[in-house]
């Protein structure tokens, strides 16, 4: 998980599993990615990923199985910046976790089918940048880091 | 208070309903969308169902849910979906997810 | 302080106190306030207000009176969106406090006059908002509340 | 690494320096600006420097310090500062300091 490189910038924040939330957070990405002048493309992908992230929280982590109060349902995004353009994305939420990472991660994999979910999460993050590690316990949380360079 | 993220403008002619996505589709934007386009569905019973993204600024896995959600409603009226106009970024997520070798869903563009 | 109303949506953002971020911290406000669809003019003024706010911490914080690690100068903006479509921001830091806060609200006040500071970054936040607030303790730090109703 | 954030365009003709500043002036931006700045001044020793912020998309106190800088500089030099087409918002920063009212700045538009 470690890039051994120089911190750029960094960045940390925490809002609540809202759904108006999604685009905020892919205005967020926009805006604190601008100083490294990024690609439309990488740009796409990045705002495209953390959507994704994002959304699994209010969805998956905060949804009907989750037994914690209104006011605890909060998303935590923490990005870094290295010196040279790899960006590094943390989304973590404190709900329900996921019982089975791998199976998680399959393609077409999803729980959440009554909701139109189509199971592709996931699958889009990790071919969207160069490295997606998941970290979850249930009834603890979900912490999901991705890793790109950009151009 | 909120502002609407995404809209869609119907036009139904000769058993064709198309739909033209404007703005961006998320989780959030994809709910409204989903009932508009299925009341629409329902109603005119069409023989295809046209979605062109060509107007649409974001697209997320939310979208492709959407996507794959009106095929099975489509199926139910006896209607064949194409989706036209996807961008860069909507053409990875659909090829990603296989979407082409679907029997109801034709991608042009 | 307190806003008599229900909160629409808040989010905590803490990030090092660079002088790029001070374009991202506008691009937030932007972000953030955007489920609001506020008026240009209303935008304008926020986003002006946090620019002032974040450069102080920058400039005067953890300028070169500050003794402590590169690494504890952060910059801690707290916004919250309530649903009368008042907005509160609050930008605090750990720096080097304001001795005497009434004069440092003055009009063209400035102990940064070497560095071309106007003085006029508190009159500005003042005269944009509906309402500023300042706290600060000498070696402990500032913090500024920003309230606004917006159309 | 860092995408710049503002700049300045200079054409000096006939004793007039024209700056014309695209961007957002903030601190960060400020400094790189000044320098531009009161080198064409030192170099060209006009009698006016006409600085248009006509493409400038955002300006904070920041940017207020800025300009009453380039009037001190220009003094040094023997020139009046004019400032032109300030936006909505820059002008109300500019009432506030209550620029208007000294003797080697000008505001127009
Ligand atoms: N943050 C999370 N908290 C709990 N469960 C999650 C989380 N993220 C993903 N999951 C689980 O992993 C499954 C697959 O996720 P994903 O690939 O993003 O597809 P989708 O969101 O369409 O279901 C989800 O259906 C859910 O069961
Ligand atoms: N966050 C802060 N930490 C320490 N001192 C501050 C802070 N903000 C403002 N000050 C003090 O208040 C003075 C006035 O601030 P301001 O009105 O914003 O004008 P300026 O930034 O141009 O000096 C500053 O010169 C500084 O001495």
């Amino acid at each position: 998980m470690k890039v051994k490189n120089e911190v750029f910038n960094t960045m940390k924040l925490t809002l609540p599993a809202l759904s108006i939330n999604e685009s905020v957070c892919r205005a967020f990405t926009g805006a604190f990615l601008s100083c490294l002048n990024p690609t439309i493309e990488d740009l796409c992908d990045l705002k495209c990923v953390v959507s994704e992230a994002v959304t699994n929280c209010i969805v998956h982590a905060y949804g009907p199985g989750f037994s914690g109060r209104e006011d605890q349902k909060l998303i935590y995004i923490t990005m870094t910046l290295f010196a040279n353009r790899t960006v590094r994305i943390t989304v973590r939420d404190r709900g329900v976790g996921i019982p089975d990472v791998e199976q998680a991660r399959q393609p077409l994999f999803t729980t959440g089918a009554g909701d139109e979910r189509s199971g592709m999460g996931f699958s889009v993050m990790e071919s969207f940048t160069d490295r997606m590690t998941v970290h979850s316990r249930p009834g603890q949380g979900t912490s999901v880091t991705l890793i790109k360079r950009v151009r | 208070m909120i502002q609407e993220r995404a809209r869609v403008r119907l036009e139904y002619e000769d058993g064709v309903l198309h739909a033209a996505v404007y703005g961006e589709i998320d989780h959030h934007s994809a709910r409204p969308l989903r009932e508009e386009l299925d009341q629409a569905l329902y109603k005119y019973r069409p023989r295809r169902l046209i979605i062109s993204l060509k107007c649409v600024s974001f697209m997320d896995s939310s979208g492709l849910g959407l996507i794959l959600g009106r095929v099975n409603t489509a199926e139910d009226v006896g209607a064949v979906v194409e989706v036209t106009d996807p961008g860069t970024q909507i053409k990875k997520i659909l090829t990603l997810a296989g979407a082409s070798r679907l029997a109801n869903l034709k991608i042009q563009g």
